[in-house]
């Protein structure tokens, strides 16, 4: 469950006011998209959640946590009941796919045997089997995309936050991947995700988040082309 | 924490150090280079100590007795010299044992003279060694106070210089020692920190999938570590080359010795235990601490 | 000028075929659509113009020059004919919004007073004179893209390439964003724009180059609903 | 290239300094070490060897002239000498003159003895001084052969130890200060490489929009001169420092000075000007060649 209360951002160092007393409640195993113009504060709706920023006004609560009394210690653990794909994907250059996405297993101190069997898994929900070994370098905008939402999903997380994962997808694909989004949210996993892409939002349909220069312009429900047919 | 991930932030640690070869090849020759200055001041600095008090037990007080005394009287002296603290040892000279030795450190034509000398002028002494050098005026105005004391020959001028000596070299020890200290620190934390720096994106990513302080130090500590034993090994190969070089030039130029009277200098072997000890530890320490601090930065996420 | 003849490219470290003896000629003045799935091959396309990597065999001729015999010392003539927006940005981290579109001009040693009234002028088309003394950091994904579009722009290019300049915009965004690039295109500039956004292509229409597995598909001048109506 | 296209660049060299401040605050700390340790070794060096000629001035070679001798023949044999090449400095010593000498150098109860001497028995000498001591007994047995040479008295032992030491000086200085430049440029080299790794992608962009070779490896001359520039003023200040507080230390224990009979230090006045030049063109040099030669790698793109 994500709620935010009154929140309000400012950046500092450009005076930017990139969230205005915003009020939203998530619930768990909802589906969100989230869109907005460029620079509405979307992106920093996301850096919320993760603590990593705070709010300069406001209650932000996720999972449980209430981030503005959330000791630095316990963000690890915060963010472990999260998973991410950020607009810039964040792959660690030095690590194949594999190890990519291994390690958020070895994080959470996973047996051995379970990141065995569980990271193939994941990378070949993601279409990248054959990739595995490869660096982030060695890969296509798209591969390095999907090698972060196959990392954003292998811990199984409570809730999945996903910052344009179609945006070097090509549409066929795209679609697979809310389709692949779509069945884990069944499974329990709340997922908010953030696009650009308007044809998907119409033919998924669910809630949507209009975001616009820091404000919620539009927050409902609306049938996707998809249930009519 | 698993034994499994132990073994896998080890294992980050040791491959990171050849992915990341080239920062910890600057790394390395620093922490080197750091132990092999530092190592090699400082064993100077013992082997000056050493020659040093050589010499200062080499420098002799000369108690001249009263033509007057009798065999008791010297006896009696002799108990009240041993009574001073800063007294060593105590030898008796007599006079014929004077002249002996001044026959001998004369040249032909000047022994040509003293063959024609029909009594021993010279009288008998005792001489003594100090154990501190520099009180040691002191001490020569105590014993003029003593009976039987005609007067006493203590080498003060060289005494003086002894202790002008040691004091120089204590002091440019102390000062090198401290400056190559405070100028390893500030490079080994300067070289780790843009170590981390360049890996900093890495360590920000995984404190975003939730990682633990901790997991992200523990491989940069093992690194670190290593990168400092390794260094240690090599500071200390070097070390002993060097020290074996500059001890057998000395060894074999014996005339330098006997003149300045020194000690020999320790061998390697002597010192090969305590280095050892001091260089693997500083080694490890200064490379693991100084690796996992500089991580300390960039956590803050 | 922009010809691909009998081109493949074989990347050695992964051992995948990414371009399969393609041929191609986009002429001055053209104006190109590049669509494909993911991992098609786009971007080793636009590797290619830019000498950033060699074809395993044939002939790439780019603005006059044969790259193929392309000696080292003249990559940097060929690459100041050419603007290009990366699909990951590359903006410099160190510099603010306007010292990166502005060394650009530095670097083909335009006169300062030409930077002064150039660099704000570029910056104001797409939009960002407000942030200008900003940092690549402190911008949103949308607006780092549109710096990245800006410094393509700067130096008047003979071509610009365009590896997904819309990938991280609203859609509004997105049709102003191309609507520029059209009109630049009328002043003679060639433009080869890579793009997954079906939408877009269909509604401006032109030159469509589809890649597919390393091949050239379909090449075709199609009509775009923009003219129809 | 134009002139404001240039001052651009200047002026990126020079705020890269702060941009990189940590990287650029390591490049200086090394550069200020080296420079300061090879400096020094240079300056210690430099004056062990002023001190050594000094010591070899004072080594008198005695040439004993025959009794038999006139003043004509000892006039003749001070020619022969002169035509010696190794002979630097000849004087005459008479009998009377080393009469005196002698009875200075005796302690009190010797004297008495020679008092009663009815005759000087202490020969005529010429005290040489040589060019170089190390064929001095060569130059001897040379001087032996020649007419009315009673004999040679040269100090052997005494040259022999000096020579030694001299050998072990050179060595040492030479091995200290190859090794610190050695060491120096593996450093340096190292961070700056650093310095461009973290840079590299900064770099690479550049390369994408057209930027010649130059044009990216001007900014980083600019600033690894001015860091190498700060550096050498920083390390001469410090050498001044450390210069003279060993120069007070050995100039107030004048006694050693007798006693070594060495010649003064160089007063860091007089060396101002040598070493300022050279740390000056030292660091720039090495600041600039080894911040830009390390983003050679990095421009083949
Ligand atoms: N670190 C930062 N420092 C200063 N200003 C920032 C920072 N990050 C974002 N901003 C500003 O805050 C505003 C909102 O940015 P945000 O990244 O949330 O936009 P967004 O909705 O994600 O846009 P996009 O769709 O382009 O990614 C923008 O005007 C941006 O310039
Ligand atoms: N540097 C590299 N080394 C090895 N393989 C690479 C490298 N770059 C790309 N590849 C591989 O070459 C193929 C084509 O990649 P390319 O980047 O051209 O795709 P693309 O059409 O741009 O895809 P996208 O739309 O996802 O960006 C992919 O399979 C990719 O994994
Ligand atoms: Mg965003
Ligand atoms: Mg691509």
């Amino acid at each position: 469950m994500v709620e935010f209360q009154d929140v309000s951002v400012t950046y500092n160092s450009s005076g930017v006011d990139a969230l205005n007393k915003i009020n939203l409640k998530i619930n768990d195993g909802d589906f969100a998209f989230v869109v907005g113009p460029s620079g509405a504060g979307k992106s920093t709706l996301i850096k919320l959640v993760l603590k990593e920023i705070d709010a300069t006004s406001g209650t932000v609560l996720v999972n449980g946590f209430n981030l503005k009394k959330l000791r630095r210690g316990k963000v690890p653990a915060l963010r472990r009941t999260i998973g991410v794909v950020f607009q810039d994907f964040r792959l660690i250059p030095t690590m194949t796919v594999y190890e990519n996405v291994a390690f958020v297993l070895r994080v959470i101190d996973a047996p051995a045997k379970y990141i065995r069997s569980r990271v193939p898994y994941v990378i070949s929900l993601v279409g990248l089997s054959d990739k595995a070994k490869c660096y982030p370098t060695e890969l296509s905008g798209g591969e390095q995309q999907r090698v972060a939402l196959a990392r954003a999903l292998v811990n199984d997380p409570q809730l999945i936050i996903a910052d344009e994962p179609t945006g070097n997808i090509d549409p066929a694909l795209s679609y697979e991947i809310v389709e692949l989004l779509k069945s884990i949210n069944e499974c329990g996993t709340t997922i908010l995700m953030v696009t650009h892409e308007h044809d998907l939002v119409r033919y998924f349909g669910g809630r949507i988040i209009n975001i616009n220069k820091g404000n919620v312009d539009f927050d409902e429900v609306v049938g996707g082309v998809q249930n009519e047919s | 924490m698993k034994a499994s991930s132990l073994r896998y932030l080890v294992h980050q640690g040791v491959t990171g150090i050849w992915k990341n070869r080239m920062m910890t090849f600057a790394s390395f020759c620093i922490l080197l280079v750091s132990l092999l200055m530092v190592g090699l001041a400082s064993l100077t600095a013992i082997n000056l100590t050493r020659i040093i008090s050589g010499i200062e037990d080499k420098s002799e007080v000369v108690v001249v007795i009263s033509d007057n005394a009798t065999k008791e009287n010297e006896k009696e002296l002799e108990k009240h010299l041993k009574a001073i603290p800063n007294v060593h040892t105590i030898s008796l000279y007599t006079k014929e044992e004077a002249w002996e030795g001044m026959l001998d450190s004369m040249t032909e034509e000047e022994r040509a003279f003293f063959k024609y000398a029909d009594e021993n002028p010279l009288p008998d002494t005792y001489r003594l060694t100090v154990k501190d050098i520099e009180i040691m005026s002191d001490t020569t105005a105590q014993i003029e106070t003593l009976d039987f004391v005609e007067s006493t020959q203590s080498p003060t001028s060289f005494a003086d210089v002894l202790i002008s000596i040691r004091r120089i070299f204590s002091i440019i020890a102390v000062a090198v020692v401290s400056a190559l200290v405070v100028v390893s620190l500030v490079i080994i934390s300067n070289t780790t920190r843009a170590s981390v720096f360049a890996r900093r994106k890495e360590i920000n990513i995984m404190k975003y999938v939730g990682a633990t302080n901790a997991f992200i130090r523990i491989p940069f500590f093992v690194e670190g570590m290593i990168v400092g034993l390794v260094a240690a090994i090599g500071a200390l190969l070097m070390t002993k080359f060097a020290y074996e070089g500059v001890y057998n030039i000395f060894s074999d130029d014996s005339v330098i010795w006997v003149i300045m009277g020194m000690k020999k200098l320790y061998s390697f072997k002597e010192l090969l235990f305590p280095v050892s000890i001091s260089y693997l530890a500083a080694g490890a320490v200064i490379g693991a601490v100084g690796t996992s601090i500089s991580t300390g930065k960039h956590l803050k996420v």
